[in-house]
């Protein structure tokens, strides 16, 4: 019997450093050719054997082939362990595992990309996704909010977005620290929806961040006019198999590993103990 | 040429088969353990305690053991992983109607897209002899569910106690290689009435009954997700667990990594958890999508009675009553002392007029 | 790639003993045949009860055994902590006070008066946990501590990673051991009056599957529905004397058994409140 | 310790010992000597263990929680305050046990005395004769030895495990009866492994015997409870070798107890002036017929009689015990065959006091119930509070006789002779 449990060994290629506490991985299968097959949004359950496993969104574009990136905060046990990890050392990896972004239905559409903190991780994939298609999709607003200006993650890569055609890039931090060059906004991610352009009728949203702020953001965005179902988060729970099994994660009758994490903002209205709900 | 064995035969005693069963099987089943019934391994002299008092562990636990290493790992460099195999034949000696139930909505869990191999190594291993429930426990109402006292399908063996022995009834091939041996008597006319009989006298014994129709808590618990009464139910509430691992359809559980004292190797193993536990939800830097008590035992409400329903097709609930013998905590509702957990007091509460609760806040949402 | 692989240096460890029995130090000495293995992992530079050595070496992990009871101890606590780079509570007693403790609960001079005739000769105070004065990294609970929940702490500190303390109810590990409920199921204070559904567990319910009621050694879970505990300690009859004592036996300081022992006289226990029908 | 050598001229050579914290003992105390030629001028016994006060305390508790609660006055020895406390109470409050629960506690304390004094041969006693600091080393340099010591541990706290659940702080052990008696068939299998280590524990008394251990004559009373069928441990008569025959109740009349400025403990004496001895060696001086044939055997064979007066040789004493208490054991097993019972008591007011043997020696406790079951006087004395008096006479004596030798071995002796006596400071300052 397959067991899926059972976590291949993966390589550090290669790792670069996002902010003091973030840093980005480049992994590469070590036991046969294999490439991941999956959509952006989707994510891994990274494992270091003796330490823990925890579940990481997929962060570089399907379409690189030959390996594939996570970006990991250290916040505890297992991700402590593995910011200690350098090129060359081995984890475990089984995946990738939920939905991904619903890009199908995003083809010639504008997309407001909205993000806040390491919630930008989920979206980074489909991010150059959209720049290596470029053609597929319609005008797109990338709008990042951080705590602090060094918490910013992908800033190597800004330059690379704002140069493409049609994507604009607008950030903004709660706080800048004094003696701080920062000429971009400040105050919370939904201050930033009144420099959109986009016409919220042909539009469609993707949301990933802390669940206060994606619940501020749905509430911005319908009020702009976009359609409820065309809004769709990332949700965040504590998972130990990312295979519907264990329980955890689950959030009403959904469980957020595989009817997720991704969801439309309606469905995740239907489901209770979630700050999206609809009576909270 | 072997004679085709009829379905239903006629058994003197139960130590027939369970010697039959035995020989070839390594063989579970519930005995009595200070004054209570365990699902243990049965011993050639053991004796059996069937009947309808529910065992204090469901027989869950021999299909996914409350603790289980996932693989053992050794690391040089890179890594191997070792899994244990597990190709041992067992049979479940005396399960329940419920309990069979029950395992019927822990193959939905552990198959579908991702088939664990831990409980279906088990599983498939597993010779089901069921036992028809002749009397009935003050604590169940599995007649609500229709999950008991009679199993109709889903069973390699089903014996009925009669007066004068036992019917057995053959319900697989696997089954019937076990009893082909025995040279049982085929069941007679009087027999099959009596089962019938002694059947709907169980039923009939059923007090304990579901104040509404399965088909309706969907809807009440949905409409009704922030009646008044969860919160003094809530409050009463100790977080144990107790309601959890004892319910033959919880399935959740964690994982974990012991490391050996080289630390070059080590195993990861599973263990049971419960959706009770504040531990449970808990994510980095100790935030808590559950901290309150009263989403966590609301959680599990709705998830035995309504959610899990809609995520397998097959109800949470069985009706075995154990949550309801097993909560430590009883509250007075309705004049009565019943117990917390009890999902039929939970339904009842329900359905109570929201407004007739009084005095007691609605605690304001998560908090994260 | 397990943790810290490349690492084989045993960790430098002291034992330090305050007001206790000495009994967890003494099960220490007990694991040493069964785990060698494990306890090889550290180099005890400072261990009286098992070896004639002076503290002259530095250490990272300090085990401090027993509450603290006299001025001195504080200022010894001290600078252990500054020294240690993980300092472990070792026992009840260090991390709830313990037995000892019962003596917060009285009048001070009038306990000390009836064990000495004279009690300015022995400097004491009142008993307190160690996290009254120094950070706690990690708590070994118990009267005495579990043998392997210490095993699984030496092997986690000795991989760099958290050892997995548990922080659920002894209720769990009974349903797990198949235990019946001897709470529900029996009768009497010393077999039935049950801590289990508060009390954090870890200690693989030595109690209660010896068919003996959880005193409460490890102290309070995470949250521990305390209020509803004495409502079910009164609903099976026991008095408020039975109740104050129970929870005042092995972690009576910790706030939660605290609440314990003080509600059966500061308020009834809250039940529905409803309108008349 | 420190070496200070002052040379004033005129004055002898004065030796200072000093030893801040006793290693490889339970709880904490130290010594400090000064002797010049061959007299003592100063010595101080200092048992600074911090005080719990359990007299204090354990007023205002419940009887049914007594036995729990002073158990935690000694990790080593909780078993004999548990049964030393369970027996003064059920005095106290007229309860009677049953004939099966007074077996079965005597089982219980003979295998705690057995893990007690092979944990203090092997672990703490040893090393200093070896040449070590600590058994540590013994693992690796010689694994026979650590081999034999953890087989022999390993089947008697099997045998306290058990009845108790566990090897220290049994919980089994509740106010007049067990919460379970274990099977015959259980019971069987543990007397098997204690019959697997008999040669272990005769292997024991010869590799004691064998020890280094230091040629020194002190006589001393010696104080225990003396049997009159069988070797006493839970009960007996309360007797001494300087004549005292008396039945525990009258344990007040003859022992007082005082308070010292520089030490913890309170120093306990016989008739108001008298130190004495109690423990291992103590027992076998005055119980010497009582042992078991292969004890008196193995004891003959390494040229142990009785009476005995080197204090060191209390190390010889506890092995020979050891292989008593499996004898005792085994033949108590097999004569036993447990019964299920839920034996009911109701308590009364009253006062009531107990003596037993812990391992260590005479362990007096005794307690005042009211009506309601509160306490309302507790008095304990252990054995270490006995003895604290006589390890100073031992110094005093012994001092003079090796000062000639370095401060560096003088302190090792001291340390090895109050190591022979087992000292728990943890029970002493209770
Ligand atoms: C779908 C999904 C995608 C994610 N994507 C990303 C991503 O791209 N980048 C990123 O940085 N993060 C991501 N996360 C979050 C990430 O999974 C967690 O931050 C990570 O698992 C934390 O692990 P930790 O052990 O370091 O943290 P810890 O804080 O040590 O553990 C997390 C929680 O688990 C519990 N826990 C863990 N181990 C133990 C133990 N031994 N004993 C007791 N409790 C324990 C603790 O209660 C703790 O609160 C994602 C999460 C999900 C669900
Ligand atoms: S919820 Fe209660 S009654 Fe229903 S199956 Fe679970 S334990 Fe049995
Ligand atoms: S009730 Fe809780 S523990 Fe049981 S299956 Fe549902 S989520 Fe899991
Ligand atoms: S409902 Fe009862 S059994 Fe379940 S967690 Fe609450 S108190 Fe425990």
């Amino acid at each position: 019997m397959e067991n899926p449990y059972i976590v291949e060994p993966a390589a550090i290629t290669s790792i670069r450093q996002e902010t003091d506490e973030t840093k980005t991985y480049t992994l590469k299968f070590v036991e046969r050719e294999r490439t991941l097959q999956f959509t952006p949004g989707q994510f891994n359950m990274i494992s270091l054997l003796g330490v823990g496993e925890g579940a990481f969104s997929i962060t570089s574009s399907p379409l690189q082939k030959d390996d594939f990136e996570h970006t990991i905060r250290l916040v505890g046990n297992l991700t402590r362990a593995i910011d200690r990890l350098a090129q060359g050392d081995i984890v475990g990896v089984r995946g990738p595992y939920g939905t991904g972004w619903p890009i199908d239905s995003a083809k010639g559409k504008d997309i407001f990309i909205i993000a806040g903190g390491v919630g930008l991780a989920p979206l980074r994939g489909l991010i150059n996704l959209i720049i290596e298609r470029r053609n597929d999709f319609g005008v797109v607003e990338i709008m990042y909010g951080s705590r602090k200006p060094d918490e910013l993650v992908f800033t190597s890569e800004y330059d690379k977005w704002r140069a493409a055609p049609n994507i604009s890039l607008f950030l903004t931090v709660d706080e800048v620290p004094e003696g701080f060059e920062w000429t971009h906004g400040r105050g919370v991610v939904t201050n930033l929806l009144g420099l959109s352009k986009i016409d919220p009728a042909n539009a469609l949203a993707f949301v990933c961040g802390p669940e206060i702020m994606m619940r501020f953001v749905a509430r911005s965005l319908t009020i702009r006019g976009l359609a409820e179902e065309n809004i769709f988060v990332s949700l965040e729970r504590r998972m130990e198999c990312g295979m519907a099994k264990c329980g955890r994660c689950m959030l009403g009758r959904a469980y957020i590993c595989t009817d997720g994490p991704v969801f439309s903002y309606p469905e995740v209205r239907s489901l209770p103990q979630n700050l999206l709900a609809a009576s909270f | 040429m072997v004679k085709s064995t009829p379905r239903a035969l006629k058994l003197e005693n139960l130590n027939i088969l369970i010697d039959a069963v035995s020989q070839k099987y390594r063989t579970y089943g519930p005995v009595a353990k200070d004054g209570e019934n365990a699902w243990e391994e049965v011993k050639a002299d053991g004796e059996l305690s069937l009947g309808c008092a529910a065992t204090m562990l469901p027989a869950k636990h021999i299909l996914q053991p409350v603790r289980l290493d996932l693989y053992s790992f050794k690391s040089s460099g890179g890594f191997q992983i070792e899994e244990p195999g597990f190709d041992e034949k067992i049979a479940l000696f005396g399960v329940s109607p419920c309990d069979v139930n029950a395992i019927l909505a822990l193959d939905r869990v552990f198959g579908g897209r991702f088939v664990d191999p831990y409980y279906w190594q088990r599983r498939e291993n597993a010779l089901i002899v069921a036992s028809n429930c002749t009397e009935s426990a003050e604590e169940s109402f599995c007649t609500s569910w229709d999950t008991g006292p009679e199993l109709y399908s889903d069973y390699d063996l089903l014996i009925t106690e009669l007066a004068d022995g036992y019917l057995l009834e053959v319900g697989s091939q696997r089954g019937k290689v076990v009893v082909n041996g025995l040279n049982l008597p085929g069941a007679t006319q009087e027999d099959l009435k009596e089962k019938a009989s002694r059947l709907d006298a169980a039923r009939a014994a059923t007090k304990k009954r579901l104040p509404v129709p399965p088909d309706d808590l969907h809807q009440l618990f949905e409409e009704r997700y922030d009646h008044p009464i969860w919160v003094p139910n809530a409050e009463v509430c100790f977080s144990c667990g107790n309601c959890t691992f004892s319910c033959p359809t919880c399935f959740c559980f964690d994982i974990r990594d012991e490391v050996k004292p080289s630390r070059k190797e080590g195993v990861r193993n599973l263990e049971w958890d419960s959706c009770q536990l504040l531990e449970f939800a808990e994510v980095a830097h100790h935030a808590n999508f559950r901290r309150l008590r009263i989403d966590r035992f609301k959680h599990r409400t709705i998830h035995k009675l309504s959610w899990m329903k809609q995520q397998y097709g097959l109800t949470g609930c069985v009706g075995c009553g154990r949550c309801v013998r097993w909560c430590p905590s009883w509250p007075v509702r309705r004049g009565r002392i019943t117990s917390l957990a009890d999902p039929v007091e939970i339904i009842a509460d329900m359905l109570e007029p929201p407004e007739k609760v009084e005095g007691v806040e609605r605690p304001g949402g998560v908090i994260v | 790639m397990t943790a810290n692989s490349n690492s084989n240096q045993k960790v430098k460890a002291a034992v330090f003993k305050f007001t206790c029995c000495a009994g967890c130090q003494f099960a220490l000495l007990h694991f040493f045949d069964q785990q060698v293995e494990t306890l090889e992992l550290l180099d005890f530079v400072y261990f009286k009860m098992a070896r004639r050595k002076e503290l002259d070496e530095p250490y990272e992990l300090a085990f401090i055994e027993g509450g603290v009871s006299a001025p001195e101890h504080i200022e010894q606590l001290k600078a252990i902590r500054k020294q240690a780079k993980t300092l472990v509570a070792f026992g009840a007693c260090a991390a709830h006070g313990g037995v000892p403790a019962i003596k917060d609960w009285q009048t001070e001079i009038d306990v000390e008066e009836r064990a000495y005739p004279d009690p300015l000769l022995v400097s004491s105070m009142k008993v307190s946990p160690v996290d009254e004065f120094v950070k706690v990294d990690h708590y070994l609970r118990g009267c005495p501590i579990d043998e392997v929940e210490f095993m699984e702490m030496i092997r986690s500190i000795a991989a760099d990673k958290r050892p997995y303390v548990r922080e659920h109810p002894v209720c769990l590990e009974c349903k797990l051991k198949n235990n019946i409920c001897i709470l529900l199921m029996r009768e009497g204070v010393q077999e039935s009056m049950c801590l289990g559904p508060v009390t954090r567990g870890g200690c693989r319910v030595v109690c209660t599957s010896n068919m003996r009621a959880c005193f409460g050694c490890r102290g309070p879970m995470s949250n521990p529905n305390i209020a509803e505990m004495v409502r079910t300690f009164k609903g099976k009859g026991f008095s408020g004397k039975d109740i104050e004592m129970r929870f005042t036996e092995y972690a009576g300081l910790s706030a939660e058994f605290r609440e314990g022992a003080r509600a059966y006289y500061e308020r009834k226990a809250p039940y529905y409140k409803r309108k008349a029908a | 310790m420190k070496e200070k050598r002052r040379i004033t001229s005129g004055k002898p050579l004065e030796k200072q010992i000093k030893v801040d914290y006793l290693a490889r003992t339970e709880g904490e105390a130290g010594v400090y000597a000064l002797v010049s030629d061959s007299e003592v001028k100063e010595l101080k016994f200092n048992i600074w263990e911090p005080a719990r006060f359990f007299e204090g305390f354990l007023v205002g508790r419940m009887y049914y929680e007594v036995h729990d609660l002073v158990s935690r006055i000694c990790g080593i020895c909780p078993i004999s305050h548990m049964t030393t406390a369970l027996r003064a109470l059920e005095k106290a409050t007229g309860v009677m046990i049953s004939e099966q629960t007074r077996i079965v506690r005597h089982i219980l304390a003979q295998s705690q005395i057995a893990s007690s004094h092979i944990i203090h041969l092997y672990m703490l006693a040893a090393p200093d004769y070896m040449g070590y600091d600590s058994i540590i080393p013994v693992i690796s340099e010689h694994p026979d030895i650590f081999k034999r010591y953890y087989r022999m541990k390993t089947a008697v706290n099997k045998l306290s495990t058990l009845i108790g659940g566990r090897a220290l702080h049994t919980m089994s052990v509740l106010f007049g009866k067990f919460t379970r008696v274990p099977s015959r068939k259980s019971f069987l299998e543990v007397a098997d492994d204690l019959k697997a280590i008999k040669d272990d524990a005769l292997e024991t008394v010869r590799f004691v015997s064998r020890l280094p251990i230091p040629e020194f004559y002190s006589e001393n009373i010696y104080v225990s409870l003396k049997g009159k069928d069988f070797y006493p441990i839970n009960e007996g008569r309360l007797a001494s070798t300087s004549g005292l025959d008396v039945s525990e109740d009258e344990y007040r009349a003859h022992f007082t107890e005082q308070q010292l400025p520089y030490t913890n403990s309170k120093y306990s004496a016989l008739n108001g002036k008298d130190s004495f001895m109690v423990g291992a060696l103590a027992r076998i001086n005055q119980n010497f017929d009582l042992l078991s044939d292969d004890a008196k055997a193995i004891a003959a064979e390494v040229g142990f009689s009785v009476p005995n007066h080197n204090p060191y040789l209390n190390n010889l004493a506890q092995a020979i015990e050891i292989v008593n208490g499996i004898d005792d054991c085994i033949n108590l097993i097999d004569a036993f065959y447990p019964q299920k019972e839920e034996p009911a008591f109701s308590i009364r007011e009253g006062e009531g006091g107990a003596i037993t043997e812990a391992p260590r020696g005479l362990l007096y406790h005794s307690y005042r119930v009211s009506k309601d079951g509160v306490i309302e006087k507790a008095d304990i004395v252990t054995p270490t509070a006995h003895n604290a008096s006589n390890v100073e006479k031992d110094l005093n004596l012994l001092l003079p006789t090796i000062s000639h030798l370095g401060v560096e071995e003088i302190t090792m002796r001291c340390e090895e002779l109050i190591r022979a006596y087992d000292p728990c400071f943890s029970c002493s300052v209770h």
